[in-house]
């Protein structure tokens, strides 16, 4: 079992005794990465003994903006922002400014605005990673199919950009397929069911998250990390068991309790007049079988 | 064929059911206020009352529609609490509503079982229930397959199987909220026959009409409601004008008081119209300041010609002529503006709009003459209403009264209403004054009068012949879809409209 | 509308008179529900009842009003308009695309994408007047369209706006959000078009009963497709807004979001079998559902839990308002 | 209360003399679509007309038409369930939760999760029946309710299955997926149910006329109650086939399904003011969206193009069937 156990509670706020607010928004809770991000993010506020307030935009960037104008409001002392999307953030983010509230970007950048810190791991990279690594576990020849996520939302197009520029490397690497399945395990397991019906030769698939690469070694059943190569995005827990037991060939591992746990500790730092720097790498990591050992314990 | 599992065996006499001091209030409206009424075994007891007078109201509290606030119902001799239909049921009470109660999507067999089919091993026997209902229909006769949907039949039709669902629940009360009203004579005689078959059998009946002449001719005695209170009882046997006096508080001297005009210019003419299946080559004209009464039995096909002309139905062959220029086929607004007005059979179904208040339903169809730029005169609108429902004496608790909450006849005026305010030149009235009282009626007809004294002209279909003789300048008979003939006024009686109305029917029938 | 008139002719009763305010709050049971979140929200956070947090609520209501305001028509003629949400996200990706890629003047590129929004609207009418498909139908097909060519158009991408259509997101002064008097405004001109114009009062009708309508010469499919072309045209309004209020048009933007705007129409007091509705309700519905997210927000109630309370309230907000209704009849 | 709008346009007569199959036909006209569909997608992609791939096609539809079974009954009465994706989604979660958690035995984890399902369906109908909610809005207040629930319990992560209750997603042999025999045996449930039981034939006077039914003594409130408790029960039994079929349930699985259900009973011939639909249709309706959906990964249409494409069939499958309806009549 991976949820359900860890004990920590689903409430947004963490030590009360602090008087230190921090308001989280957060882009999706309908997803174990963001999930992973907000406990990295509430056990810091636990430690360093401030109250951290996290909502859920619902990937909808319309969203956030209100709960960012409901954290100034509510006068918060510092403000992270997963964004929903980078340029849509940017009104969000001069809000705070007028309010001058300093904000904390995670897990993607703020355009258009001022934030205090960006603390992210780079999603075009990660999509450049996965296509060296995918290339290497196919022995550098073969065909590829890629699970798209939500057309149009800014994971699923710097992984696909990534991913596209580093395939290019490898001649005899062909990307026959790019289809949807909106960063959903079943409709991963059904689109990669259907194109194994009219692409029987595939012997790589890039999954843009580990939900999607999951549905897929369903889908391929026993030919998951044997005939075919699956690479999934984000390590989630599921997604390292599934490295763990080798049907999964590896994941972009980004850490995202680490980087929760770093935008509060700028947020903290921020709030209390410190200078934080301007960004924060948090490392984006192929975890495969090799290394998968010092991911799961996490 | 016979009731004979009927429950109670015959017992005729013994008083079955008393209502003492029922009262109902409606927000606005007193509908019943100290109602006393009793009903025995064995008879028909006729309810008889102006429109709003309470009749429906009353019979809605026997059947577990609505609870009375106070007064108090008694069965058997002990008092009871109807709580809704179930209980009504156990108590062996069955009602026809005055409107249709019929669930339009389900065929015919299923309505006649509804919420009681045959079962077999818990599933609903489906043979078993159009068996049943194939009965049912014979008995009333009613030549339809069960199986077809209720809401492919006629308005009568529908009537009848309302008529055969109440019979199947073989209560021993059972009561009618103006059965006859969309009936023709035919129909009309083959219920009271099974009315007086059940009367013999010992079932008590309650029945309401607003055709007087029925009440000597089926009744025992008569409960006279005025204003929700129970005014007095008499014999069914007492003469017409003196239940007309005690009704309406005043006599009336002419029940047709027609005034014929001179006939003018055809203002509407119709060739050789026909529709696949429907009706064909019908052709004739209506001159201005003429009334043209329109005959026939149920299903012959009247109601489908008045929609074609009017362009609710499209229609094959043939022209319709306003003013002598020609209608598009299946144009209700060109109609209109050429000077066509219809007021539909159906109240409920295409003549209303149920849940919006008096004002607006009679705003309705000059709305669009109201609007300047768009905008719509409403305080112009609501006086024109104010008018109307004035004249035509719709009992209501104010314009802004929701037409749901109307009794059936003041419903039936405000549909009538609408088209007088529309003043146009053509009338076609289908079944007009369904369920309107006689006070009520006489003034529609003085309202007929007066339009065609201004040159209008009028169409109407009826299946009352009394109004249809009285009211026509002319009258035309349909048989099967066809026009079977024409008779002037001096030449129309029941008997040659009747034979007209018969004529193709008896060729073409078989069984 | 319960005036009593002297029309009653003599056989009438008097009508027993209700209280004028009794039965105005029949009318507007929402607005009890709103008021009661209000005081509430007010009681568990000092920082709701402030005229800055009112002002976001304002802000945060607009777009689901502005859709919710054309649905309304939609739905008092028995319809339901589903494609909202991606006609307003594909009239602002149309917006942000002409003014940037192909360079037209910015009020230009306003005009073409609410035309888009109006042809969508049209589009759904023509298949639903002419077509005979059932408006569920129609308007999902356009949900997945509408999405579908904003998605194509933008490739993806969200596309920045020109600077001058941005600035419809701003204040002017401190406390008069451009979104907020543009919902005001929409609200406005809906009352305006449901109660007193010709159109307007031919939906109630045809909501009503279809067939009288028909009957009493309305021409049913041109009301329906100023109807739809109505819904369709406002959707693009909000989408603008949407777009200027993030300063970008997204390609994902309001998804999801016609639920919402039913959702504020229903509580508003519109059935969804027609007849019934009123701009004054959904404006009241929209606020309720924006107040709730945005007192959610105040109280830091946690992620998960949100949703069960915003099902919960709505559920009693609506609640309240049908059993008040049964208990004063 | 439209008992008689259509009784006398003449469509009757014309109607009672039709061949048998044309009647058939026009009470099918969805299949119609279906096989169309299917025609040109085998003509397009060499890959579709293959027995593995249409047993895909019957996996995949799987779910969606179980949910559209259950919805099916909520049609036919003239009301709605939007609650069904997510009631699905928290009956998967409880049972997970409880059988790897709770370390129930799965067999009683399985009918808890089916009593979840029972409960929420139960609730949706007493908001509808006796707190007077349309049901619009009772059930979406319970989409955002089990959503929630599904999330706090689950805490946002997935939690794997029982080995034992995974084995639901499997085939037996090379050609009998179970979920294709669960969607079957629900399939002819629903069409028991509402064929022949007298709970299914009250549910089609109830959306027919609601008075009608009342007054000839049945007993409305019950049946809703029956009516969404099987709506619930059916989406429970959804839910854990998508778990089965994943081997984990997903606090976030089937959302938005709640569309694609509706859809599905409404393009296999129900109307949504009530008193129409069938099983039959209801599957068909199913099996169209899954086919369109496996085309298109077939046919490798641009992930931006599918939205509308699929927008584009829908429309053209249900236009096709009501234009020749008409044309018949
Ligand atoms: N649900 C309701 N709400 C408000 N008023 C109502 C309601 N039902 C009936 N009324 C009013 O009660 C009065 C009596 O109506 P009822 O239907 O009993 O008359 P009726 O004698 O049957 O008349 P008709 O001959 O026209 O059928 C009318 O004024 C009517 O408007
Ligand atoms: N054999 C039949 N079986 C079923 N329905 C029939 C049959 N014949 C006629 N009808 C019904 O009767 C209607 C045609 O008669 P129509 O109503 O136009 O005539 P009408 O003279 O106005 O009679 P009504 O008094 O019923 O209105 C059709 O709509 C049809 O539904
Ligand atoms: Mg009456
Ligand atoms: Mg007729």
């Amino acid at each position: 079992g991976s949820g359900g156990s860890d004990g920590s509670s689903a409430g947004g706020s963490g030590a009360s005794g602090g008087d230190i607010k921090i308001g989280m928004s957060v882009s999706t809770l309908n997803n174990p990465y963001f999930v992973q991000l907000r406990k990295g993010a509430e056990e810091e506020a636990k430690k360093e003994g401030v109250a951290l307030t996290v909502t859920d935009a619902q990937n909808d960037a319309s969203q956030q903006v209100n709960q960012i104008q409901n954290f100034a409001g509510q006068n918060m002392k510092a403000i992270v922002i997963n964004p929903v999307d980078s340029d849509a953030a940017g009104p969000a983010v001069k809000a705070a400014e007028r309010s001058k509230i300093p904000v904390i970007a995670a897990d993607r950048g703020v355009n258009g605005g001022t934030v205090a810190q960006t603390v992210a791991s780079d999603n075009v990279e990660g999509g450049r990673l996965a296509a060296q690594e995918l290339a290497k576990e196919m022995g550098e020849k073969g065909k590829v199919v890629v699970l798209q996520g939500v057309p149009g939302t800014s994971a699923a197009r710097d992984r696909g950009q990534g991913f596209t520029e580093g395939i290019k490397a490898f001649p005899n690497i062909q990307v026959i397929a790019q289809q949807p399945a909106d960063f959903d395990r079943t409709k991963g397991l059904d689109v990669m069911t259907n194109l194994l019906q009219s692409n029987p030769g595939i012997t790589g698939v890039f999954a843009q998250n580990d939900e999607m690469a999951l549905g897929a070694v369903k889908a391929l059943g026993a030919k998951a990390g044997k005939e075919v190569k699956v690479i999934g995005f984000d390590g989630t827990p599921d997604g390292l068991k599934a490295v763990q037991d080798g049907t999964l060939s590896a994941t972009v591992a980004q850490q995202p309790a680490l980087l929760g746990q770093q935008a509060v500790q700028g947020a903290v730092k921020a709030a209390k007049g410190e200078k934080v720097e301007a960004t924060v790498a948090v490392p984006v990591k192929i975890v495969n079988k090799d290394n998968v050992a010092e991911f799961a314990g996490s | 064929m016979t009731n004979d599992d009927s429950p109670l065996g015959g017992a005729a006499g013994g008083e079955i059911l008393r209502v003492e001091g029922l009262r109902k209030e409606f927000p606005g409206v007193v509908a019943l206020d100290g109602v006393d009424f009793d009903l025995r075994a064995g008879e028909v007891h006729v309810l008889l009352g102006e429109n709003g007078a309470g009749k429906s109201t009353l019979i809605k509290m026997l059947s577990g529609a609505y609870r009375p606030d106070a007064g108090r119902i008694v069965v058997d001799g002990a008092p009871v609490e109807i709580r809704g239909a179930g209980d009504a049921q156990r108590l062996g009470i069955a009602t026809i509503y005055q409107e249709f109660n019929l669930v339009p999507e389900l065929s015919v067999g299923e309505n006649l079982a509804l919420g009681r089919p045959p079962r077999r091993f818990g599933l609903v026997d489906t043979k078993k229930m159009h068996e049943r209902a194939r009965e049912l229909l014979a008995r009333v006769g009613v030549d339809v397959d069960p199986r077809t949907p209720v809401g492919r039949l006629g308005i009568a039709r529908m009537q009848m199987v309302e008529i055969a669902k109440a019979l199947a629940l073989n209560a021993r009360v059972l009561i009618m909220d103006e059965p006859t009203a969309v009936l023709t004579t035919s129909e009309v005689e083959r219920l009271f026959a099974i009315v007086r078959q059940l009367r013999d059998q010992g079932v008590a009946i309650v029945f309401i009409t607003h055709h007087l002449e029925e009440i000597p001719q089926v009744g025992d005695r008569v409960t006279v409601l005025r204003d929700g209170r129970s005014v007095t009882q008499v014999p069914a046997s007492t003469p017409e004008n003196e239940l007309v006096r005690l009704m309406v508080g005043r006599p009336i001297d002419q029940q047709y008081p027609r005034e014929p005009a001179a006939p003018g210019e055809p203002l509407l003419r119709v060739r050789g119209l026909g529709r696949r299946g429907a009706f064909e080559d019908v052709s004739f004209e209506v001159r201005a300041g003429e009334v043209v009464g329109l005959a026939g039995l149920v299903g012959a096909g009247r109601t489908e010609v008045a929609r074609a002309i009017f362009g609710a139905d499209p229609h094959d062959t043939g022209e319709v002529l306003v003013n002598g220029r020609p209608l598009p086929r299946g144009d209700v607004h060109a109609a209109m503006e050429a000077g066509l007005g219809l007021v539909p059979e159906d109240r409920k179904g295409q003549g209303l709009v149920l849940g919006a208040d008096i004002a607006e339903n009679l705003g309705l169809v000059t709305l669009r003459r109201a609007s300047r730029g768009g905008f719509v005169d409403r305080a112009g609108q609501r006086r024109a209403a104010a008018d109307v429902a004035g004249r035509l004496g719709v009992r209501m608790s104010g314009l802004g009264q929701e037409v749901r909450t109307l009794s059936g006849g003041n419903q039936q005026k405000i549909v009538i209403g609408k088209w007088l305010l529309a003043d146009a030149s053509v009338l076609i009235l289908d079944e007009p004054t369904r369920g309107i009282d006689v006070g009520a009626k006489v003034e529609i007809y003085q309202l007929i009068n007066s339009l065609t004294a201004s040159g209008h002209a009028v169409l109407m279909i009826s299946s009352d012949l009394p109004e249809i003789l009285g009211m026509s300048d002319r009258v035309l008979v349909m048989a099967r879809g066809r026009l079977a003939g024409e008779l002037a006024a001096r030449e129309a009686t029941q008997d040659s409209v009747m034979a007209l109305a018969v004529s193709e029917v008896e060729d073409a029938r078989v069984h | 509308m319960h005036v009593s008139t002297d029309v009653l002719n003599g056989t009438a009763k008097a009508a027993r008179r209700r209280h004028p305010a009794a039965a105005w709050l029949a009318e507007n049971g929402a607005l009890v529900a709103l008021v009661v979140l209000v005081v509430g929200l007010s009681l568990l956070s000092g920082d709701f009842l402030t005229v800055t947090n009112l002002l976001n609520v304002g802000v945060q209501a607009a777009v689901t009003a502005i859709l919710a305001f054309g649905v309304t028509f939609v739905i008092i003629t028995g319809g339901i308009d589903l494609s909202v949400g991606s006609v307003a996200a594909l009239s602002a990706i149309v917006l942000a695309w002409l003014s940037t890629d192909s360079g037209l003047p910015w009020p230009l590129a306003v005009l073409v994408a609410l035309a888009v929004g109006l042809v969508c609207g049209l589009a759904n009418a023509a298949l639903i007047a002419y077509g005979k498909l059932p408006p569920f139908i129609a308007t999902l097909a356009m949900l997945g369209i509408a999405r579908g060519l904003a998605l194509v158009i933008s490739q993806g991408s969200p596309i920045a706006l020109p600077d001058a259509v941005t600035h419809l997101g701003d204040t002017i002064g401190d406390y008069l959000p451009i979104p907020v008097l543009v919902m005001i405004a929409m609200g406005l001109i809906t009352a305006l078009i449901l109660g007193r114009t010709y159109s307007g009062r031919a939906i109630y009708a045809i909501g009503g009963n279809e067939e009288a309508a028909r009957l009493s010469g309305i021409k049913v499919d041109r009301q329906k497709l100023i109807t739809y072309g109505l819904s369709g045209l406002f959707a693009a309004i909000a989408g603008i807004v949407l777009a200027s209020r993030l300063a970008s048009a997204q390609p994902q933007a309001a998804s999801g979001y016609e639920l919402d705007a039913i959702a504020a129409v229903v509580i508003g007091g519109a059935s969804l079998s027609g007849g019934k509705g009123r701009a004054f309700g959904t404006f009241v519905g929209a606020l309720i559902l924006a107040v709730l997210r945005n007192g959610l927000n105040l109280l830091s109630v946690s992620a998960f839990w949100q949703q069960v309370v915003i099902g919960v309230v709505i559920a009693l907000a609506v609640l309240s308002d049908t059993l008040r209704r049964r208990a004063t009849t």
